[in-house]
């Protein structure tokens, strides 16, 4: 008991900076951000952390959050999820921080958001996509600003329904970790819904980081499926096409579906072809049909490009929606505190309730902490404007349409959906906007 | 599986075994000499794709003619694999032979934790690739199925001549005698005059270069990312014990072996395709505990 | 005096304590032992002499079990050893020393000695100390009886040629052996060291009873220590008996000392 | 356990580190991943006696930590038992796979674990619907001595478990060390034809070292996968049995301390290595071991160890 008192001496001590109760404003609000600067995902992580910076810049020039500075640190998650729990609470126990950003790898989020909910912090899942981390368990602590893994592959079912109806054969080549194999579940349950008679041809996993897909470019050429869909990412996405570019095999009329593509993009250059159906992971692209000529987009757009070289990809937009969420959910906060500071759990509990918008159409949360983010889909294009494809067809998926409502686990919701839901295809809800 | 398919599954297990086998080579080729199990041999084949990918797109840039894509990757490879390896050597290898295996194998994972970082502050973190040569070659078709020429002729057609250069070099020349004769004993060698350090030096820009030139033939059909090297390691660790640690021939075959086995597997059963080179290993090491191709020679005493 | 092929007409006496009949093995080209029949009595002090590869380590090691013979058989005390492993032979009580010593470099001498007594000793639980696991006495006495007891301290690594040879001795001798098997204790010793090791050896075997057999090079070490002596050529037994007798033997003296 | 100031030595590292724990909370994660690590290590050093050493021993901290995962979920054990259940089990793997081990020495050894590491890692990796897959297992916290504790309570807890299987570990492994055993298993590095013509069988021996080392690895998988409260294919992958013997080689080899002693100083290395220079923290530890094996191929404990020992009794040889 009194080494408890003691501990809880030292803790409010090292917490100073920020005191547990809610009253006078911090001098400066510490935020932790778990990204990969390390590792095949920093292909993402690095990005991000860019845009992340960038942002925190912009918003400190203007006031910081409710008149409070931001101050980040970053943790890589290429150290290992044991050592990212250990920096993770460095941060909050020594550090002080009360607001975390964490993570990107799904793994790593099912590993820092219950500790977020014993530590009493606010952890916004910032990136990752896995749904069971919200679905499984109830946290008061842990919301996600975007969509995620079951709003993704419903929506790209969805949208390969509405570019090519009619198809009789698929074989997916996906990475052989969490994600690939659960999104794949995901994408069939709910394609089975729509085409009871869909055969599954060929169910690739090679593993992740894998180097050469010429096998399995083989084995696809000689089955010849109408679609390939493969949910890769970075380099393990960039060798496939590549690959499948040298090998012909785009010209043999199967339709691809790659919804990560449009982070490798740029990158892929001139090796993408037309035609290929490409996803974004949420509700931002930075040729968005609607707000594309938005100012303050195109400001981000510039000054993104101006320091790193690139046009921004899905997981800096992400990014940018962590932090406007945060910085929403703050002022609620706030605002509901009477004007002062807040305690995690009450701005926790007002980013449940905001809605907010970053650079694409207005985000709800939800009270199970999930953010309802639409879904852009599109069908690559070449153009002379660009050294690489770009998208056209944009179609923004409702996020309501797609999303496993609050209390239900997605692998039961998806084989439930409603075949009728294919009506929408038609309605101006699905109305594709053309790359100009 | 029919017989058009075993086709595809031979092509595919046969390029792929190539660049197992480069790497492979470099790698049982060094231990051979220094009786160190080099890890930071991994990297090579990273940097070596990278460097290759680097040429490639100064070609481009500087508008030189795109003929030059090719011979750029040995190039590629013969200076990243010479310098490094022969960095390696010096600062390190030359100085840890009279430790403990332990210690060795130590260093050498050391330095492939260096260099892999290295790696990332001159490369950075997003993929690399540059694919021009492969597509100057064309493609063509086996069976129905497009195949490029590049993977196809030139890949096995690398492996076979390093693999015949070698044999040739190490037997004919008198330097290879040299080499040769420290692989199998280095005191005495020493004792008959050969100057050891320099055919050390020698052999790890040789075992390099062949580590580099895996990496740089990959390049043109793999993008490389941070990590690459270690996936690499692990394999061609397998393929070099599979064999027989400093067997030449075996390690030809294993790397086949390997690369048959997984291509067959991704028709046959997916599921074990990634464990088939560790079975294999498994397996062979049960069976025969030195290798396929070594045989244990008892102690004198 | 007997030749091999004369021995060949009789089975192994059951006194003998060690026998080979048509011992065969050769690497390669090369014939290291061609069909060697060989009785050992107890009691007996046999010499082995003979170049360098005439076959002596080999029928040393095929004796003691570290090679298998393409042919032939090993008996001892009776009993068929042949393609028993060393570990077994030893445990029938079969001691033997090397020409480069077996000693384990990292212990130091006394826990050498100690881990040798172990094999023999009935332990009393594996968790106890070495040194409380074996009877220490029996440890110390063959310290002293191969006067090894100023270096029990010292690592076995650290020692030199001379003390190195008599502990390969003590690690076989503290097995308390029947017969103990030496190839070359005077190898690699100064020449003036020679007589004073092989003095203290046998003073050793003396004292334990135990039968041996040793390679010996120098001529004055064999007439001075052997009751018996075997000479080999190209892996056969040239000549076998007396040792000034074999000393005499004119093939002996061409193809073994030289002269 | 070696001289009287070697004693001291201990206790006072004990005493740092519970005073640290009390005084700042975050740290008891790192140190009891430190622990776990330096279990795992007390592994690799027993084999490292024998001259060998594994390229795939996180495999048996890793079937460990699926052990414990396994049972937290189906059946909700206690934490204790779950430690001992994890322990057991790797111990038992030990024995099953040290009996196709004891036929290798050197390179091939290290190998050969490599393969049967590496073969866990992807059957683990592949079979999501049993393993979970690459996310690993998730398990709830479980009682620890019919307690139902909070994180702080639980990992306090934890804390004083590690601390107390590490020093009873250590103390063990030096015993094992000095025993009859011990002695045959550091000669087998030395010579191990001696061994054979001493009646003894070098086999034997090895296997009895190898499994003690899948045991100790066992019981810092356990601590690890309760420390994580999640067990993931990564436990068991090759690079992670690089870094044990990594560790065991930056602390020292010659004494149990060591493990512990390289595993604290690895685990706040790679810690602030990777909050201050975020992405070169490889490097990092690169040149620093590069620096031990010249500067003091002993490892940490190595360099005090001599100032140490007032005439260490027989046994615990230098």
């Amino acid at each position: 008991m009194r080494r408890l008192s003691i501990n809880a001496l030292l803790v409010t001590l090292a917490l100073s900076s920020s005191l547990a109760l809610a009253q006078d404003k911090p001098a400066e609000l510490k935020i932790g951000i778990s990204t990969f600067t390390s590792g095949a995902a920093s292909v993402f992580g690095v990005p991000a952390k860019a845009a992340a910076e960038m942002l925190i810049e912009e918003m400190n020039a203007a006031g910081g959050i409710g008149g409070v500075k931001i101050s980040a640190t970053f943790i890589d998650e290429g150290i290992g999820g044991d050592k990212l729990l250990s920096e993770y609470r460095r941060l909050v126990q020594e550090q002080g921080v009360k607001t975390m950003l964490s993570a990107i790898s799904s793994g790593n989020c099912n590993i820092v958001a219950p500790v977020a909910e014993d530590l009493k912090i606010l952890n916004v899942m910032w990136d990752c996509g896995t749904e069971k981390v919200l679905e499984n368990k109830r946290y008061k602590y842990v919301v996600r600003t975007q969509g995620n893994a079951t709003t993704e592959m419903v929506a790209t079912v969805l949208y390969l329904l509405k570019m090519k109806p009619d198809f009789k054969t698929i074989a997916v080549i996906n990475q052989d970790y969490a994600w690939g194999r659960d999104s794949w579940e995901i994408f069939i349950n709910t394609l089975r819904v729509f085409k009871p008679d869909i055969k599954v041809v060929a169910e690739m996993f090679p593993k992740l980081g894998a180097s050469d897909f010429s096998t399995e470019i083989s084995r696809l050429q000689a089955l010849k499926p109408d679609i390939v869909l493969s949910t890769s990412w970075g380099g393990d996405l960039d060798t496939l096409v590549r690959q499948a570019g040298q090998r012909g095999l785009f010209k043999q009329g199967a339709t691809f579906v790659l919804p990560l593509l449009e982070s490798s993009l740029e990158r892929l250059g001139d090796a993408v072809p037309e035609g290929i159906i490409a996803g974004a992971r949420g509700d931002h692209y930075w040729l968005h049909p609607e707000t594309a000529n938005d100012p303050k987009h195109k400001a981000f757009i510039a000054k993104f490009k101006a320091r790193t070289g690139a046009y921004p990809i899905y997981p800096t937009y992400h990014m940018a929606q962590a932090l406007v969420g945060l910085k929403t959910g703050f002022e609620a906060a706030i605002k509901a505190n009477g004007g002062k500071w807040p305690a995690p759990d009450q701005v926790a509990e007002a980013m449940r309730k905001m809605k907010f918008t970053a650079y694409g159409r207005e985000i709800t949360m939800r009270e199970d902490g999930q953010g309802l983010e639409a879904q852009l889909l599109g069908v690559t294009k070449r153009t002379p404007k660009y050294p690489f494809a770009v998208l056209d067809k944009m179609v923004l998926v409702p996020a309501e349409l797609v999303t496993t409502p609050v209390g239900q686990l997605s692998t039961s919701w998806v084989k439930g959906i409603n075949p009728a839901l294919a009506k929408v295809l038609s309605t101006d809800q699905f109305k594709t906007h053309d790359f100009k | 599986m029919d017989a058009s398919l075993i086709v595809l599954a031979l092509m595919d297990g046969v390029s792929y075994a190539a660049l197992l086998f480069l790497v492979a080579l470099g790698l049982t080729l060094i231990f051979g000499v220094m009786r160190i199990l080099n890890i930071a041999h991994g990297s090579l084949y990273a940097w070596g794709g990278y460097f290759a990918a680097t040429l490639g797109l100064a070609i481009t840039q500087f508008g030189l003619p795109a003929w030059l894509g090719l011979p750029a990757l040995f190039v590629a490879a013969l200076v990243i694999g010479g310098l490094l390896g022969t960095l390696l050597e010096w600062a390190l290898l030359r100085r840890i032979l009279d430790k403990d295996p332990i210690l060795q194998l130590l260093v050498t994972f050391a330095a492939f934790m260096v260099l892999e970082d290295l790696q990332r502050l001159i490369w950075g973190t997003q993929p690399v690739f540059v694919s021009d040569v492969v597509n100057q070659l064309g493609t063509l078709q086996v069976v129905g199925v497009t195949y490029t020429r590049y993977q196809l002729l030139v890949l096995p057609a690398v492996a076979v001549a390093a693999f015949f250069g070698l044999n040739w070099f190490l037997n004919r020349t008198a330097l290879g005698r040299q080499v040769t004769a420290v692989t199998h004993h280095r005191e005495m060698a020493t004792a008959m005059g050969v100057n050891t350090h320099r055919v050390m030096g020698l052999t790890i820009a040789i075992g390099g270069a062949l580590g580099a030139l895996g990496g740089a033939l990959a390049s043109p059909t793999t993008s490389f990312t941070p990590g690459i090297g270690a996936d690499m390691m692990v394999l061609s660790f397998a393929v070099v014990a599979t064999a027989g640690l400093g067997q030449i021939g075996g390690a030809a075959l294993a790397a086949l072996m390997i690369g048959l086995a997984r291509s067959f597997a991704v028709y046959l059963m997916p599921e074990v395709e990634v464990l088939m080179p560790y079975l294999i290993m498994v397996g062979v090491l049960l069976l025969r505990p030195e290798g396929l191709f070594s045989t244990v020679a008892a102690r004198r005493i | 005096m007997k030749t091999a092929a004369h021995a060949a007409a009789h089975a192994a006496p059951p006194t003998a304590l060690l026998s080979t009949r048509g011992l065969s093995l050769s690497f390669g080209g090369v014939v290291a032992a061609d069909g060697i029949d060989f009785d050992l009595m107890p009691g007996e002090r046999l010499a082995v002499v003979g170049q360098n590869g005439a076959g002596k380590t080999t029928f040393i090691n095929i004796c003691t079990g570290y090679l298998l013979p393409a042919s032939g058989q090993v008996f001892f005390a009776g009993n068929e050893v042949t393609g028993q492993s060393p570990r077994q032979i030893t445990r029938l009580g079969v001691g033997r020393s090397f020409q480069m010593p077996q000693v384990f470099v990292d212990h130091t001498v006394r826990q050498c000695l100690m881990l040798a007594a172990s094999a023999v000793q009935q332990r009393r639980g594996f968790w106890l100390p070495l040194d409380r696991a074996v009877d220490v006495h029996e440890v110390d006495a063959t310290l002293e009886l191969l006067q090894l007891q100023d270096r029990a301290g010292d690592l076995a690594g650290a020692l030199p040629e001379g003390q190195r040879k008599l502990l390969d001795v003590a690690m076989a001798l503290v097995l308390r052996p029947q017969l103990m098997i030496m190839d070359e204790p005077t190898s690699g010793v100064s020449s003036d060291e020679k007589h004073p090791l092989m003095a203290v050896l046998m003073r050793a075997l003396d004292e334990r009873k135990v039968t041996s057999i040793f390679v010996e090079h120098d001529i004055d070490i064999v007439r001075r220590y052997a009751t018996r002596l075997a000479a080999w050529i190209a892996g056969k037994i040239a000549a076998d008996g007396a040792p000034d007798e074999v000393l005499r033997d004119p093939v002996v003296i061409k193809n073994v000392i030289g002269e | 356990m070696g001289s009287p100031r070697l004693r001291l030595l201990v206790a006072l590292l004990l005493a740092a580190v519970l005073g640290l724990c009390i005084a700042l909370p975050w740290i008891k994660t790192p140190v009891l991943l430190a622990l776990s690590n330096g279990l795992a290590v007390l592994g690799v050093i027993v084999l490292i006696r024998a001259g060998q050493v594994s390229f795939g021993h996180a495999m048996f901290a890793c079937l460990a930590g699926y052990g414990v995962a396994f049972a937290g979920r189906a059946s909700h054990l206690d934490a204790l038992l779950l430690v001992a259940l994890g322990s057991v089990g790797a111990a038992a793997a030990g024995a099953l796979i040290g009996l196709f081990m004891v036929r290798y020495r050197g390179i091939f050894f290290g190998m050969l674990n490599l393969a049967f590491s590496m073969v866990l890692f992807s059957v683990l990796g592949k079979f999501g619907a049993i393993t979970g897959g690459t996310d690993g297992l998730r398990f709830d916290r479980p009682t620890f001595a019919g307690q139902a504790l909070e994180r702080e309570g639980f990992e306090t807890a934890l804390l004083g478990l590690a601390l107390l299987l590490a020093v009873l570990a250590g103390l063990a492994v030096q015993r094992y060390f000095g025993s009859v055993n011990g002695q045959a298993l550091a000669a087998i590095k030395s010579n191990e034809t001696r061994l054979e013509y001493l009646g003894i069988s070098a086999k034997r021996v090895f296997w009895g070292g190898y499994v003690l080392s899948a045991a100790l690895c066992g019981i810092g998988g356990s601590l690890f996968a309760l420390t994580q409260g999640l067990v993931t294919p990564e436990m068991g992958y090759w690079v992670r049995s690089g870094e044990v013997v990594f560790i065991a080689i930056l602390g020292g080899s010659g004494h149990a301390v060591g493990a512990f002693v390289g595993a604290f100083v690895f685990e706040f290395v790679k810690l602030y290595a990777a909050a201050l220079l975020t992405g070169a923290w490889q490097l990092v530890l690169g040149v620093v071991l590069i620096v031990m094996v010249f500067a003091a191929p002993t490892g940490l404990f190595g360099l005090v160890e001599k100032h140490l020992r007032a005439k260490v009794p027989q046994g615990s040889k230098p």
